[in-house]
């Protein structure tokens, strides 16, 4: 078990976003995070990165209770995440933003840039390496946030709608990036929309439906379960098979 | 290593300086050049890298011209004996208003960093041990050369000179380090930062505490040489809004923005009072408003955007 | 008595302040610039009233609306000339041509009618309205009056009317606006008119009871900005309750601790509040 | 790429000299004295009326004006001593900076070649443009700055004609000591004064002054100069009803004060303004209908027509449409000094105007202000230095004590407005 979150409770005002949520997660899994708008899984996302600070519940990383501790303790302990809305450093070039991850491990300038170029060359951002990072586009945003993930060395990314705006063909190249990040044995949760992308890369899919998890399991099995359609994908699923 | 010509160039420019303005106000701007910069440069840490902007720097500053003037009030000690008590109240300054301070985002800080600046000021005009609201003054007239108090301004000048040099080092070599990369993440986007493993707090607050140092240092400086501070000419809401509008008008965030800022602004400043001051039209600040409202007009970035124009459009032409 | 006195002065002074934010939190919260000039269209704004007497012998019926209607056009002026280059540039750049084009303003101002004090005609002030043993001023109700007024207005403007969801929306996103019809040029330079002219209104009325001087927006401003920030940027009633809490506060410490205090007083509990609060007391999260 | 770096780097510094070079042009043969005063900034009001009258002083060293005949300088055109040589006053703006006003003597010694300095108004500014003087050998008399310790420099150049703290404390308290003997009560003193090095230095002053004759200042209310309300302030006299009030205010700030008593409808018996704030014209033209019967500090009254007080003030209120001020009148007086001792010198060597000044001796009718005459001790002080009380009727201020000097009766109580 690498990361095992249980009985999460997080309050807004007087919405309850999430609700008693539980997830576990084993080390090279796939999870994709599924749910309609207002479901509760940004938020049980935050909480999971260290973003937001549940008011009730525990989170385990690799047998230590993380969920107190500060989105950058979370850094350190080998949990990277993206933002739904890419946060680049836009003045910055995109080597910069990379570098900033891979200091997290190598203290040294020459080291980290050792590592930003090796992640670079692995996203397939070398073209873009000297540009600022705002003289990039969408696809460009999304792969740089992943390779400043990538570059704190992270065993669990959690990726927050990362494929989120993308055209079909840079949906493809995107979905083989996530792939190799996994091929290279980093543990992904995937928040997402899209439903091709979970059914495709994810081994296992969760439901949140009112800050609770209603389903989970294999996404093609969850998919065709009769609550799950009824809470909530049969209108949307339909829409998007058809 | 081609930018190492330029510099060195730059460096005996600096040094040979007095040598061309051989008139002793030409020597004394260039030394207050050399200070504004020094103070400029130490804000940059702050409120250009990090984009932190603090408008209270000038509790910094005066905590340096209050702890040189001390030492030689209570304890008849030469000022720049005092530099290391300024400094030391400056580090602490830092630490109690940085930290709470540092959670505030955007305008938030800046209005806080003037509050406190502000209620610093108050309270030491409203304190008579520390010279209220008739300040401190330095010897009136040298004991010994430790005093350093010089007829000319030129051992001022190479006294600035050398503080700033060691400040634009450290500047440098911290630019380059992951300090340096942290504070630019944090100015980018302090939660992407903090996700990235960038321990926000702790970033800011070292960075500060450098700031805060050589701030603290050039009051003990401006201190020995104008030999008089009182709150408002120390610890003044003017004081910490100069370090702004220097390190801004030259580029903030870069290494050279607060030297070119100083050395365009204290000039025009200069100049502008020793045309325009006597005729108490008030055309000295009209012609100073203009220009810093052209240059933010025309130049957002600060002077040193300039230059990267300038290089742009010769790398377009080459291409 | 002195008490109630005390607090109803405080209360009057603290209109002064929320009639003095009011324009500049508009400023603030509809886009993110500081509006280090604020102190300076007030000015410009007390001198528009001090010619219209001098010269035109009007009374604050017709000088009050001039000012603003003049305040509106520099603001707007300002923002094609100046802010609209300058808000895409970093948040220094903002503060930089601000407080540049108040000390333009400023020594203009000086230029031409010098640094000596003026002030309008002791009668303009109005009498003084004696309750129950409290005296007030009858110029510094009205300006209090002006305040709620304009803080009202100001508000429903906001939240009830075509205008001012265009005028949100632009805020919350520029693009997204423009997408859908809105001109966030057009919206913004009224915002910086409307700001402007409240600025307008507020000099106009103060000027009633406060001296004049180039330099007289330094005094007033400061507390103002505190206010604005106070209230959290961008809330118009956060505005009035801040600078209604502030001018109390500095009646109560001026009269408890001393005035020479009183800034301290206010300073520290400003403070404690951002540090209770970091968005202020009515700012959203 | 080399060359553009230095060149913007470089270049403004480098201008500089060439820019500052045009205005140092020499007019021949005419005495160079400069003046810093401060032209801009918070007192900038004061800077302005004491510019006005020094140009007029100026003038009338310049030309030759007979009426005038006992004030030095006046009946002849220019210094008689140097052939005649012209006066020329070299402006600067000492700011609201003693680095600023630093910055200025400097340029002015080394740039303009000035012969001696006056100025600098704020005491923090006389303070660091003096001790660049000092360092030079250049004299320096100011005429208006009160801080006790510009005179306890040891400095060898520095002269000051302005009374100051001790002296007006005493002016006060004799003042109130005979308004008692007359039959009215003035035990019960209060202070109200601004924060400022002015303000907090004044105050002190009186304050021991009173302890040590066992009439102990009953209330002390202290105030941030330029503050935008003082009602409470207002409130604390109004409850403590002292005999006398002594307001050591800025202009701003008693401009607020009367109309806030007036609002309050709270006048005390007497109310004392000490010169600054209430001697500035703006006072008068701004809230002299609030104020009648306010008495002021000061060293100047136009008097008597004919005498040499009201022909100076005919002749600045011809220029600038005011009344000449106390502030003024004792710059001016410091200047008047200086061009008269640089005359006596006979010559511009730093070291011959510095004999002259030590050695001056002028009496009560050379002046047109009400010292006692004017002749330093060894720290350059002025020791014949005073000033009388005056009081405002309609919108002029009246010398009423001493009762040698008055040129009007004293009212009592204040009067305030109608």
């Amino acid at each position: 078990m690498l990361l095992e979150a249980s009985g999460i409770v997080k309050q807004f005002g007087s919405l309850r976003a999430v609700d008693g949520a539980c997830l576990a997660i084993d080390r090279g899994e796939v999870v994709g995070l599924i749910g309609p708008n207002g479901a509760g899984k940004s938020t049980f996302f935050n909480c999971l990165a260290g973003e937001v600070r549940p008011e009730a519940g525990r989170i385990i990383y690799k047998g230590a209770d993380i969920t107190a501790l500060s989105p950058e303790a979370h850094a350190r302990r080998g949990i990277a995440r993206t933002w739904q809305v890419p946060a680049v450093f836009a003045e910055m070039p995109v080597r910069d933003n990379v570098m900033v991850g891979a200091f997290l491990r190598h203290h040294h300038a020459p080291a980290a840039r050792r590592k930003a170029e090796e992640v670079i060359a692995f996203t397939g951002l070398a073209q873009q390496a000297g540009a600022p990072a705002g003289s990039l586009g969408t696809l460009g945003r999304k792969r740089l946030e992943i390779a400043r993930a990538l570059a704190t060395e992270p065993e669990l990314v959690l990726l927050d709608e990362a494929l989120a705006g993308l055209n079909p063909t840079e949906t493809a190249a995107a979905i083989e990036l996530v792939r190799s990040i996994h091929a290279a044995g980093i543990t992904l949760v995937i928040v997402e929309h899209v439903m091709a992308v979970i059914l495709s890369l994810a081994q296992r899919a969760v439901v949140f439906h009112q800050g609770k998890v209603i389903a989970a399991g294999p996404p093609a099995a969850v998919i065709e379960d009769e609550a799950v359609i009824e809470a909530y994908l049969g209108a949307r699923f339909r829409r998007r098979s058809a | 290593m081609k930018t190492r010509v330029p510099l060195v160039l730059l460096g005996l420019a600096a040094l040979g300086l007095p040598f061309v303005l051989h008139e002793v106000y030409y020597q004394r701007v260039a030394a207050l050049v050399v200070l504004a910069a020094i103070s400029a440069s130490a804000w940059n840490l702050v409120g250009g890298y990090a984009g932190q902007v603090s408008v209270g720097h000038a509790m910094f500053f005066g905590s340096g011209a209050y702890g040189a003037l001390l030492a030689y009030t209570v304890l008849g000690w030469p000022p720049i004996a005092g530099a290391p008590f300024g400094i030391a109240a400056a580090l602490l300054l830092a630490v109690v208003v940085g930290l709470p301070t540092f959670r505030l985002q955007g305008h938030y800080f800046s209005m806080a960093t003037i509050a406190a600046a502000e209620l610093i000021a108050i309270a030491v005009g409203n304190w008579k041990l520390v010279g209220g609201a008739a300040g401190l003054m330095g010897p009136a007239a040298p004991r010994s050369i430790a005093d350093l108090s010089f007829r000319s301004p030129l051992p001022y000048y190479y006294i600035f000179l050398l503080v700033l040099t060691i400040l634009l080092l450290i500047t440098a070599r911290i630019e380059r380090s992951r300090l340096g990369f942290y504070l630019r993440a944090i100015r980018g986007g302090e939660r992407a930062a903090r996700s990235l493993g960038v321990p926000a707090v702790r970033t800011k607050l070292a960075a500060l505490l450098v700031s805060a140092g050589f701030t603290a240092l050039a009051g003990s400086l401006y201190a020995v040489m104008i030999g008089f501070v009182d709150p408002e000419s120390g610890l003044g809401l003017l004081v910490s809004v100069q370090m702004v509008i220097i390190a801004a008008l030259g580029g903030a965030g870069t290494l050279w923005g607060p030297l070119i800022g100083a050395a365009t602004l204290i000039p025009l400043e200069e100049t502008t009072n020793a045309f325009f001051g006597g005729s108490g039209t008030g055309a000295t600040f009209v012609v100073y408003g203009a220009i810093i409202v052209l240059i933010s007009r025309f130049l957002p970035g600060g002077i040193a955007e300039l230059w990267q124009l300038v290089r742009s459009r010769r790398r377009l032409r080459a291409a | 008595m002195i008490l109630v006195q005390l607090v109803a002065d405080g209360l009057l002074l603290g209109a002064v302040y929320a009639l003095l934010s009011s324009g500049l939190t508009l400023i603030w919260g509809m886009m993110n610039v500081v509006n280090f000039a604020h102190g300076d269209f007030v000015m410009l704004a007390m001198y528009i009233a001090f010619v219209a007497v001098t010269f035109l012998h009007v009374g604050p019926a017709v000088f009050v609306p001039l000012a603003a209607l003049m305040l509106f056009g520099l603001g707007v002026g300002v923002y094609f000339a100046l802010i609209r280059h300058v808000m895409r540039g970093p948040m220094l750049a903002q503060i930089l041509s601000t407080f540049g084009l108040g000390i333009l303003l400023r020594y203009m101002v000086f230029w031409v009618f010098s640094a000596n004090f003026v002030s309008l005609p002791n009668r303009m002030a109005g009498g003084v309205l004696a309750i129950a043993g409290l005296r007030l001023q009858d110029s510094r109700l009205l300006a209090g009056l002006m305040a709620l007024l304009l803080t009202v207005g100001l508000h429903l403007m906001l939240t009830r009317t075509a205008f001012g969801s265009r005028l949100l929306a632009v805020a919350e996103d520029r693009t997204a606006a423009m997408l859908v019809g809105i001109r966030p040029d057009a919206m913004q330079a009224l915002a910086w008119g409307i700001g402007a002219a409240c600025a307008g209104v507020a000099g106009a009325l103060i000027a009633l009871f406060f001296y004049i001087s180039p330099l007289v927006g330094d005094s007033l401003v400061l507390i103002a900005f505190v206010t604005v920030c106070l209230g959290g940027f961008g809330s118009i009633p956060g505005a009035l309750v801040a600078g209604l809490a502030i001018g109390v506060i500095e009646s109560l410490s001026a009269w408890f601790i001393g005035a020479a205090w009183q800034d301290v007083v206010v300073f520290a509990l400003f403070l404690l509040a951002l540090w209770l609060r970091p968005q202020g007391l009515m700012g959203k999260a | 790429m080399t060359l553009s770096r230095r060149t913007v780097l470089v270049a403004p510094a480098l201008a500089l000299p060439a820019i500052l070079r045009v205005s140092a042009a020499h007019a021949a043969a005419a005495v160079r004295i400069g003046a810093i005063f401060p032209l801009t900034g918070a007192m900038a009001s004061a800077g302005d009326a004491i510019r006005s009258g020094v140009e007029l002083l100026v003038d009338l060293i310049n030309t030759a004006n007979p009426n005038l005949a006992p004030i030095p300088l006046m009946a002849t055109a220019g210094l008689p001593r140097l052939g005649g040589a012209k006066v020329e006053i070299v402006f600067a703006d000492g700011q609201n900076s003693p680095a600023v006003a630093q910055s200025d003597a400097l340029r002015l010694i080394t740039q303009q070649h000035v012969v001696a300095l006056t100025g600098a108004y704020q005491s923090g500014n006389t303070l660091t443009a003096s001790a660049v003087s000092e360092r030079y050998g250049i004299p320096f008399v100011n005429g208006e700055s009160v801080a006790t310790n510009l005179t306890t420099r040891g400095y060898k150049w520095f002269f000051r004609t302005t009374p100051i703290g001790p002296d007006i404390a005493k002016l006060y308290l004799d003042f109130l000591a005979s308004v008692q003997k007359s039959g009215m009560k003035t035990s019960k003193i209060a202070l109200v004064h601004d924060t400022s090095e002015y303000g907090v230095s004044v105050a002190d002053t009186i304050k021991k002054a009173a302890a040590e004759r066992k009439t102990p200042v009953a209330l002390d209310v202290a105030y941030t100069n330029g503050t935008s309300d003082v009602s409470a302030q207002v409130l604390k006299l109004k409850q403590a009803a002292p005999d006398a009030a002594i307001f050591i205010s800025y202009t701003s700030d008693a401009i607020l004060f009367m109309k806030t008593m007036h609002v309050q409808n709270y006048k005390p018996p007497i109310l004392i303004g000490d010169d600054s704030g209430f001697s500035d014209p703006s006072f008068i033209t701004t809230v002299g209908s609030l104020a009648q019967g306010v008495l002021d500090r000061s060293a100047f009254v136009p008097g008597k027509p004919g005498s040499n007080a009201a022909k100076i003030n005919a002749l600045y209120k011809k220029k600038t449409g005011r009344e000449l001020d106390d502030t003024t009148a004792r710059s001016m007086t410091g200047l008047l000094v200086l061009c008269d001792a640089i005359n006596r010198a006979g010559s511009t060597k730093p070291d011959a105007i510095r004999a002259a000044l030590g050695a001056t001796d002028l009496m009560p009718a050379q002046l047109f202000i009400g010292y006692k005459g004017i002749k330093f001790n060894a720290q350059g002080q002025n020791i014949l230095a005073s000033a009388l009380m005056v009081q405002l009727d309609g919108t002029e201020y009246q010398a009423v004590w001493p009762s040698d000097q008055a040129s009007a009766k004293l009212v009592l109580p204040f009067k305030g407005w109608t």
